[in-house]
């Protein structure tokens, strides 16, 4: 449900399959715990394998963006498909989001054109 | 609580079901998953489909977590019904009801700093009207309705 | 009837649901794919989810047209239970129930020259164990039992 | 969910997705209106696109083999998987019917050898 790639300063984490209450829980802790062990700035979502989320996915998502928000921290966003970009839309996250066409692009732009490690 | 009550002008009823289970989150893909199934009878689109999961599994999510604040011990039911090219679905808990309806639907209020508030916008943009009956103690119960575009 | 009592030695419930739903042949598909998506949770093989879509397909099939006789107005229900690594599935119907349980049951024995008389015995097969409980004028309640092998 | 051909005297029946009481009747009805239709003496059903079968589907294929067995017909099969496969085998349909690799085999065995139509 959920694999995490650390590149220098941005944490990229994909996520799998229905994004729900049932995996929520699991969720938050998996993003917590990498956020707390390693010194990440910006975070990026790769929605691609996503095939549903609701409210309270998004919630987990916006709640983790707050933390790294608060010291200047980036949103970005990979593999949105149409059912996805309108729940993302419709919750404000397209917004404050910056939506990428691949790993290296955000990881181009979030680690201020250095290459990727 | 009384039962749901269906009735949509003089439209014939083509189907329904009622579903029970307990508050258990792993619930919520089985309430989207019976929704979906039931309604692929009337042919809807892919969007539509998917507008139907997400308030059924919004309003399945709140009766879990603030009808019965995570207790897996209430129930829950589901009951949906179609008539002629609409569905109305009503998601029905017995925890412990809400205060100001009004306040509550309110885009961004929650009465969890941990979650959003947007489940009910959510709700009224997948589905044409939403209707909501609650009172403290009382449990609560949610009536969506959606009419399907003309069939393709 | 009295309801489906569910009990399996010691194991605790895990989960369960309950499905009510007209005796329509399109709420075939909608029973099995509500059992699957219960059954999904103890992470069976895809084998053990087709023998459960199977034999719910076929216990829901003969409520539809032996217990109603293809009547649209009659009510079906499902009750599902997890106990531990198995599951229990009650299908049951208030139709006209079966003079016969023992002849029923038999291979290729089907008051209907259209159908194979097979339907118990794919249920036999898909399930650990399958029991009958009916009587004319008193519809049919048949509890099937399935074991899921060990986790992967 | 069933597309026809017939192909000199062999009706070649294609089924579709979930093949359970919902679909039975038309099904029973697009068969038998083909059987009285065309000079058919063989049929043969290719299963490739079927995703479910139960004991109700069973009979409709088993009832309109049992029209053409009287004349001295044959049953032939393509495209079981292996879920298909075992409700053909556990209700003894395998034993009397023939199993091809493609539709041109099972058109040269029943059509006597003779090429494709
Ligand atoms: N079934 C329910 N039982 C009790 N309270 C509810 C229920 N559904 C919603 N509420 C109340 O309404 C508020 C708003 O709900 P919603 O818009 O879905 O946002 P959220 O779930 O993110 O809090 C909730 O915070 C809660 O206080
Ligand atoms: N729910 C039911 N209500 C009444 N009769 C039933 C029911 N289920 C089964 N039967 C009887 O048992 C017989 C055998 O059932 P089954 O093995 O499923 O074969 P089939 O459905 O092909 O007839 C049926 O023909 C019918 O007479």
């Amino acid at each position: 449900m959920l694999v995490l790639d650390a590149a220098g300063d941005v944490l990229i984490a994909q996520l799998n399959g229905e994004i729900d209450l049932k995996v929520a829980d699991e969720l938050r802790r998996g993003l917590e715990r990498a956020l707390d062990s390693y010194s990440i700035r910006h975070l990026v979502f790769d929605f691609e394998k996503v095939s549903f989320i609701d409210s309270t996915g998004l919630g987990v998502i916006l709640g983790r963006y707050k933390r790294v928000a608060a010291a200047g921290g980036r949103l970005g966003l990979l593999g949105l498909c149409p059912k996805v970009r309108r729940v993302l839309e419709f919750s404000g996250v397209l917004r404050i989001a910056e939506e990428f066409a691949s790993r290296n692009e955000a990881l181009q732009a979030l680690m201020g054109g250095e290459a990727s490690a | 609580m009384k039962p749901c009550r269906h009735s949509w002008g003089v439209k014939p009823v083509l189907n329904r079901f009622r579903l029970e289970f307990p508050s258990l989150p792993g619930n919520v893909g089985l309430a989207r998953v019976a929704v979906a199934a039931f309604a692929a009878q009337l042919d809807p689109t892919v969007e539509e489909l998917d507008d139907l999961k997400g308030a059924v599994s919004e309003a399945v999510t709140n009766a879990i977590i603030h009808g019965y604040g995570n207790s897996p011990e209430g129930m829950i039911t589901i009951e949906a019904v179609l008539f002629g090219d609409a569905i109305e679905i009503c998601v029905e808990d017995g925890g412990k009801g809400i205060e100001d309806v009004n306040r509550a639907m309110e885009a961004e209020f929650s009465s969890d700093p941990e979650r959003l508030g947007l489940g009910f916008n959510f709700m009224r943009s997948f589905m044409d009207s939403v209707q909501v009956d609650s009172a403290p103690g009382r449990g609560t119960r949610v009536v969506m309705r959606k009419q399907f575009g003309p069939r393709h």
